[in-house]
């Protein structure tokens, strides 16, 4: 795989397990070593570590607790729900009543997952063609289909049509696969009240399926399973005693296996109204109360599998995608064939904010609708911490603009045991000067260590100003930006002979900056990347995914004075509690350098 | 194929700052409207000779205008990517529809986009091939070689990648800053500044 | 007019030898096309081809059918892994569609009536592709595979079979699309004879 | 903690105020807030707030699925796999020049572990890391499929029995430190299955990933489990040799010595659309019914070889594309059918060279159903349930039905009263001399076919003659004497799942197996846990008596986690 631009994961300090409630954990932690005090190293690698890592733009900060907070550790709420294809609003009462996904006509392909268009079956078009987005300009003339600008899928493939062009999530929930009719849960309870109904409504059931015709599809199976239990309690409403016979759960155990052990103190939310009244309900007997005998004759299904073959199957995405399927009994209504799949509504999406979980505080809160994109309250960890950026220091730098993921440095491969240095620059975003305390093992952990040395890891770096009057200054600012170039570029050259970077106004000497600017500060690490050798007679024979990649972990404490704000909780961050005055945020990040030719 | 820097610059920079490749395809330069600050690299083509024919009412307002191709301020086209109208049967004719774009839109190196509307703050990555009236919301990032089926709407704050593409992921509340192209916008042209590390 | 005085058009080496064209009297043909090559090139009624279209006929002679849109960008007879000369470099049927920038390559490489070469796709030299397939954009069709009629190439060369039926109905939006571009793209057949 | 001061502008503060209070969940929404009605409406969840809905959690080994109590089916499943492990923000599974490179990620015997939640065999488990997994994936299913976000929310889950304690701590830890779920009830699946079929008590045949656990439910107690090894995962691997087997040999260079030529996820890829199992052979008119299992069994294996043959000609093409170089397969369609062989029935071997923990999954139902007391065995074996993920493997479930009832046509049930937990010991013992003396005439236990179905129904009346039942069944006759139960006879039912029973079980306000309390649970953990000295089948028994309210619902939080027990 190409060699990788360089970056920067930081661990939110929130995964630190000690300030996880976590009573049994601890040590199964420290096993993996993803757990990180200052003493110990933090490694990368570690199974857990990618659970706990995250690019600094993941990151929000509470200003109240002057603490960074990560996807993990803030609390969310729903702003909005809408439908990410029609893009509309969709109030949370909906949601209760109709569910997860929009109910109007959006879906999506069950083969390719791409939008689908209604599209008039009579003139069949091809909706690349004729499909209007969002389906507005509908056909003439129906019938209707839904159809896949993308793979040409058709919902006629499985035999769906559709009569009006608009409200196809209620037309869909009528049909099955196959066109048969289907009934809805209203109709179907109007029709069990109804008695002289219940044969018909049994076969429409049942047919336009293999199997046999007694099947209960699996809402039905459901809907007249709880009323069957319903009907068994003798007073439903009667919150306390419950499905009587059921709270026997509440004993129900293994016990003749004698495989008992620990109990839990502690209450059950059912202690109050365990009233037992055992044998209150019997068994369900017949299909109406939800017995559903199973039929296991699947030759039907074989004769179906060997004659459609892998490509009539529907490969585990596939099924994966597909909604809970209500209208069907057989494999608890998952679908097996092509032929069974069916059209994915889009599932709805939502607008969140967020806060704080120790204040309250909310540090990240967008506008309600869903065409804005401007935040209320947005307090994202970028503006608070230093950020870093690496670039490699005897190679010729691209210096990769955030905008352009595309442009990065030449992708060259670090040699093995052959000295590299990289330059770290590190801007200090917060209007007060800080210092920088860097600490970094001297051996990367995992299977193959490479040396690392932080030349200078203690630096403070001055206050920003604002950014706008930079942006402003701009010609200066640039002029300055240019004059760095230059002197970047006549190191460069030096760097080119013989790899190692000495020379008059900038030594590679310990303990010195590199070079400084306005707010920020770039120093200097040297790293000795290990030789990827494996050593036969382990058990692994290949190095694992990433091994090849040059991660240094690298623990980041960053102190300054600030202000006092009155309120305890700013001062208790960081490991010193004495002085109000001071704040100290410390966390480990992961500096990705490149990966290692082997 | 082309010079490192030919020697009358490599760029044509109008007034309003837009920095167009002397090696860059423009046809129907008329139907095209640059919002200003905008970059438009070696070999990107634009299609603006494919002008709507029907002058529809329905269809983002009534103004018969010619534009086949708006695009706003501080977008930057990388080299060879092209931009074409959509075009359709439309009450039984065909035509072709506007394509436009907002601000600080990125196209990626060798990406066709024959999107509907674009909006703004979107990161197109390379090899990308946005299908004919897909409509994209602001703060989009889409990975290079990624397929977007026609017809296709992303919301604002989507990452989509696949082919055909589907949501991979939300732009988070720090990344938004990323989608910035004024540093970019600075980077090229006949007399280029380096981007501040 | 010329939209030459509307457009930015950079001269493109237009090396090597001025192919002999036979093209229809309906054809429509951008005058910043592109045609190189030795063996004949030929263009049958109504079909379009876009500005800066690539057809190369080195490695032999290149057939468009009828009412066919080869848009910008796309490459005809780009001479592929086989580099060697044929008989009839690339074969184009009727209401096929030329994406842009797709590739064709030559050697014996036919596509069938009413197939889409989708934006950025491949067809490798001496691939037999069926009638109205659909090949998505950015798929690649091996050299020398045979791709039956109605194939849908998707999703990183997934495949399936198009039982829509509206082989037709394309054909006739692809009329309308035609009747549109041709009084859009100003033809210039003559610079090419 | 502090309340949000006025620094925050108003829209928040309104957000606020339909915000609980900090911690609220422990106390607003605690174990005594009683449940209100869920008024039978199917498509939603409830019309309750939010505080009130309730969570059903199934978790199994390779996925998760979410939903809210009252809906008929989870509202989403999420899978484990290996790019839903990456740090957040790595997209690299979506770049183009990426291929995962499965052979790397399989090293050191992980072939597929990745798509696992959690081994069996805590040995070796990384526990947080299970709490990482359990975490996101709640995390994405929150965000994806219920769209709720983190107001605290109570939990009930479903859990295979078998889940080792450290596991479901490692998972209770997890879950109780991110989320602000107030309570987590646990539910045991087979109770689910038997609630989601409506019925009281059955065998449930949970043929599931890692292994395969036949559970007897009697009167909604779990009284007797078995396990065997030969599960999904198992399944998977055959296949697996069967692809390596006609796939032309790896050409030398690093893939000689990796152990897999396929990827997992192409295994089970193909294993979920594609294998097959074939009907129980008929064993041959002139076949004595009581002959040697194991004579039989190669007999069939001999029809198994030609028979299908004449049935299914023709073969299939599989795409494999995770090969050294992608190419299609082309398979004879029976072929398909062997690894389904091979990981359930090996028929080809005499029962007695299995261990326990890998009988063949026919014997293994049987043999639960023997040890049973007759009567808990009369209705179980017209209840059987099948589940699990190999449930899916098109006629597997009838090839198991048709292997058992096969066997109990062969040996019945040990006719003299008293002796079926003998007959279970004596058996292997038994069945080895079977095997030797292989083929010369009848051994073991001669009963005439459908025999024993009646027994079954006479030895019923006398287990009420059996104490524990005493109580239970005096009660139940009121209720269902009008009907007769059906038993005795082989019988499968279809029931809703686990998930969908769960959601019953809470909707309908019944008592899950174990409520832990968030706060009790964060104190204590499984630390806090007492010893269970006292707790034992007595106190379960009274509980059950009128009065026994209390000490009930002691004992009831005390058994509760007894399910599930591990060393």
């Amino acid at each position: 795989m190409a060699a990788i631009t360089p970056y920067t994961y930081i661990q939110c300090p929130c995964s630190d397990s000690s300030t996880l409630g976590r009573s049994s954990d601890t040590n199964s932690s420290r096993a993996d070593g993803a757990d990180d005090d200052d003493d110990r190293t933090f490694d990368p690698r570690a199974p857990r570590s990618n659970y706990s890592l995250y690019p600094l733009e993941y990151l929000l900060y509470c200003e109240d607790c002057h603490q960074i907070r990560c996807p993990r550790c803030v609390a969310e709420e729903i702003v909005t729900y809408y439908c990410p294809n029609c893009l509309f609003e969709v109030p949370s009462s909906n949601l209760k009543s109709e569910g997860n996904r929009c109910t109007r006509s959006c879906f999506q392909c069950p083969i390719c997952i791409g939008p689908l268009a209604v599209t008039s079956v009579e003139t069949k078009p091809d909706p690349s063609l004729l499909a209007a987005p969002d389906n507005t300009a509908a056909p003439q003339s129906g019938p209707y289909a839904l159809t896949c600008s993308y793979c040409n899928w058709s919902s006629t493939e499985v035999g769906i049509k559709f009569d009006k062009p608009n409200g196809i999530h209620a037309q869909l929930s009528k049909l099955r696969n196959g066109g048969t009719a289907r009934l809805t849960a209203k109709e179907r309870k109007e029709r069990r009240r109804d008695p002289s109904y219940r044969s018909s409504a049994a076969t429409e059931q049942g047919d336009g399926r293999s199997g046999s015709d007694e099947k209960l599809d699996l809402e039905t199976q459901f809907a007249n399973l709880k009323s069957f239990y319903q009907s068994q309690l003798a007073d439903p409403n009667a919150s306390d005693g419950g499905l009587a016979a059921l709270s026997d759960l509440g004993f129900s155990s293994p016990t003749s296996l004698s495989r008992i052990m620990s109990i839990y103190t502690g209450g059950s939310l059912h202690d109050k109204k365990a009233k037992l009244r055992v044998g209150a309900i019997r068994e369900a007997l017949e299909v109406d109360e939800g017995l559903q005998l199973a039929d296991l004759d699947e030759s039907a299904a074989i004769a179906q599998l060997h004659s459609e073959g892998h490509d009539g199957t529907a490969s585990t995405s596939r099924l994966s995608d597909q909604p809970p399927n209500f209208g069907e009994a057989h494999l608890h209504g998952r679908s097996r064939f092509v032929s069974e799949l069916r059209p994915i509504p889009y599932l709805l999406r939502t607008k969140r904010s967020k806060r704080c979980p120790v204040c309250r505080h909310i540090i990240s809160k967008p506008e309600a609708k869903v065409q804005t994109t401007r935040f209320r309250i947005r307090l994202v960890a970028g503006s608070y911490i230093p950020s870093i950026a690496i670039r490699p220091l005897s190679l010729s730098s691209g210096s990769g603009t955030s905008a352009s993921g595309s442009a990065g440095i030449p992708g060259a491969l670090l040699e093995p045991l052959k000295p590299a240095h990289y330059l770290l620059t590190f801007t200090n975003p917060i209007f007060e000067s800080i210092k920088v305390t860097l600490g970094a093992p001297a051996k990367t952990p995992g299977r193959f260590a490479s040396k690392v040395t932080v030349l200078c890891p203690e630096f403070e770096i001055d206050a920003n100003t604002d950014v706008w009057d930079e942006a402003l200054k701009d010609p200066s600012g640039a002029g300055e930006l240019r004059d760095r170039e230059r002197e970047r570029e006549r190191r460069r050259h030096k760097g080119e002979e013989g790899g190692n970077v000495s020379n008059n106004n900038n030594q590679l000497e310990v303990g010195k900056i590199w070079e400084r600017g306005r707010n920020w500060v770039s120093i200097v690490v040297e790293v000795v990347p290990a030789w990827l050798r494996l050593e036969h007679g382990t058990e692994e024979q290949r190095l694992r995914e990433d091994e090849d990649l040059l991660e240094i972990p690298m623990f980041v404490r960053v102190e300054w004075e600030a202000e006092a704000v009155g309120d305890e909780v700013g001062a208790v961050v960081g490991r010193d509690k004495e002085a109000r005055e001071k704040r100290e945020l410390a966390y480990w990040c992961v500096l990705g350098l490149g990966r290692i030719r082997h | 194929m082309s010079l490192r820097r030919p020697p009358r610059g490599e760029y044509i920079e109008t007034d309003t700052g837009n920095k167009v490749a002397r090696k860059a395809t423009l046809v129907g330069t008329q139907n095209i409207m640059l919002g200003g600050k905008t970059v438009i690299q070696p070999e990107v083509m634009i299609r603006g000779d494919l002008v709507r024919t029907i002058q529809a009412s329905s269809q983002s307002g009534a103004t018969p205008n010619s534009t086949a191709v708006a695009i706003g301020r501080y977008c930057f086209l990388s080299r060879g990517c092209c931009l074409r109208p959509p075009g359709r049967l439309y009450k039984g004719a065909f035509t072709y529809m506007p394509l436009r774009m907002g601000d600080h839109v990125f196209v990626g190196p060798g990406s066709v986009v024959q999107a509907a509307s674009i909006g703004s703050h979107v990161h197109i990555g390379a090899k990308v091939v946005i299908g004919e009236f897909a409509i994209i919301k602001d703060y989009v990032r889409i990975l290079d070689g990624t397929v977007v089926p026609p017809n296709m709407v992303i919301p604002n704050f989507s990452i989509v990648a696949g082919q055909p593409a589907r949501l991979i992921g939300e732009v988070p509340e720090g990344g938004h800053e990323a989608f910035e192209l004024r540093d970019l916008y600075k980077t090229v042209g006949n007399n280029p500044q380096p981007a501040p590390s | 007019m010329s939209s030459k005085r509307h457009s930015i058009l950079p001269p493109v080496s237009s090396s090597g030898p001025k192919p002999p064209v036979h093209f229809s009297s309906s054809i429509t043909i951008a005058d910043s096309a592109l045609l190189t090559g030795t063996h004949p090139i030929a263009i049958h009624s109504e079909s379009v081809v876009h500005p800066r279209a690539k057809l190369d006929s080195l490695a032999g002679r290149i057939t468009i059918g009828r009412r066919c849109i080869i848009h910008e960008r796309s490459t005809l007879g780009a001479v592929g892994t086989s580099g060697k000369i044929t008989e009839a470099a690339v074969t184009l049927g009727d209401y096929v569609t030329v994406e842009v920038g797709a590739a064709i390559e030559a050697g014996e490489t036919v596509i069938g009536e009413g197939t889409v070469v989708g934006v950025g796709a491949r067809v490798g030299a001496g691939a037999v592709v069926g009638k109205h397939c659909t090949l998505t954009p950015h798929s690649e069709i091996a050299a020398g595979e045979v791709v039956p009629d109605l194939t849908v190439v998707y999703s990183n060369g997934m495949r399936r079979t198009d039982k829509r039926e509206v082989a037709e109905l394309k054909n006739k939006g692809i009329a309308r699309q035609i009747d549109v571009l041709r009084r859009m793209i100003p033809s210039n057949p003559a610079k090419f004879a | 903690m502090s309340a949000p001061t006025g620094s925050a502008p108003l829209p928040h503060r309104t957000v606020a105020n339909i915000r609980s209070p900090p911690g609220a969940g422990h106390h607003q929404s605690g174990p005594s807030t009683p449940i209100r009605h869920i008024p039978s409406n199917f498509g939603s969840p409830s019309s309750l707030r939010a505080d009130e809905e309730i969570l059903i959690i199934e978790i199994g080994t390779r996925k998760l699925q979410v939903g809210f109590s009252g809906d008929p089916a989870p509202r989403g499943c999420v899978w484990f796999c290996p790019d839903q492990q990456r740090r957040v923000g790595d997209f690299r599974d979506w770049q183009t020049d990426y291929r995962y490179d499965w052979r790397s990620a399989a090293a050191g015997g992980l072939w597929g572990r990745d798509h696992e939640l959690w081994q069996y065999d805590v040995r070796g488990v990384n526990l947080g890391l299970v709490g990482d997994k359990i975490e996101r994936a709640l995390g994405e299913a929150f965000t994806k499929y219920l769209l709720i976000d983190s107001r605290p929310r109570r939990m009930v889950w479903v859990l295979p029995s078998a889940l080792p304690i450290p596991v479901l701590s490692a998972a209770l830890d997890s879950v109780f430190s991110r989320f602000q779920s107030p309570t987590i009830s646990l539910l045991s699946s087979p109770l689910a299955l038997a609630v989601g079929a409506g019925v009281r008590s059955a065998l449930v045949i949970d043929l599931g990933w890692s292994e395969t656990v036949v559970t007897s439910v009697y009167e909604y107690r779990e009284v007797d489990s078995k396990r065997s090894i030969r599960g999904g995962r198992m399944l998977v691997e055959h296949t697996h040799k069967l692809l390596a087997k006609n796939l032309p040999e790896t050409q030398g260079g690093p893939d000689g010595k990796d152990k897999y030529v396929v990827s997992f996820e192409e295994c089970s890829d193909i294993t979920t659309r594609m294998v097959w199992c074939k009907p129980r052979p008929r064993s041959a008119s002139g076949q004595p019914s009581s002959d040697a299992l194991a004579t039989v069994q190669e007999q069939d294996e001999g029809e198994l070889e030609d028979r299908p043959v004449s049935r299914r000609t023709g073969s299939v093409t599989v795409p494999i594309r995770s090969w050294l170089s992608p190419t299609s397969l082309e398979l004879p369609f029976d072929a398909l059918a062997e690894p389904c062989e091979d990981a359930f029935f090996e028929s080809q071997y005499s029962p007695t060279s299995f261990d326990d923990h890998e009988l063949p999954l026919h014997l293994l139902v049987y043999r639960s159903l023997l040890q049973l007391p007759v009567d808990v065995r009369a209705l179980c074996m017209s209840r059987i349930i099948f589940t699990g993920g190999c449930s899916n493997v098109l006629g597997l479930r009838g090839r198991i039905f048709d292997e058992v009832s096969h066997l109990i046509q062969e040996r019945g049930w040990d006719p003299v009263r008293g002796k079926g937990v003998d007959q279970l010991r004596c058996n292997p013992k038994l069945r080895k001399r079977d095997a030797r003396q292989a083929g010369d005439g009848p051994t073991g236990v001669m009963s005439p076919p459908g025999e024993g179905e009646e027994q079954d129904g006479v030895w019923h009346d006398a287990a009420n003659m059996i104490p524990e039942i005493d109580f239970i069944d005096e009660q139940l006759q009121r209720a269902t004497d009008r009907r007769p139960r059906v038993q005795g006879t082989l019988r499968p039912i279809e029931s809703l799942g686990a998930w969908s029973g769960a959601s019953l079980v809470t909707h309908l306000k019944a008592l899950a197996i174990a409520t832990i309390d968030r706060e009790g649970w964060l104190q204590h953990g499984a630390a806090g846990a007492s010893k269970p000295s006292d707790a034992d089948y007595k106190t379960q028994r009274q509980s059950l008596g009128p009065g026994g309210l209390m000490r009930g619902s002691a004992a009831g939080s005390a058994w509760t986690l007894g399910v599930w027990g591990a060393t």
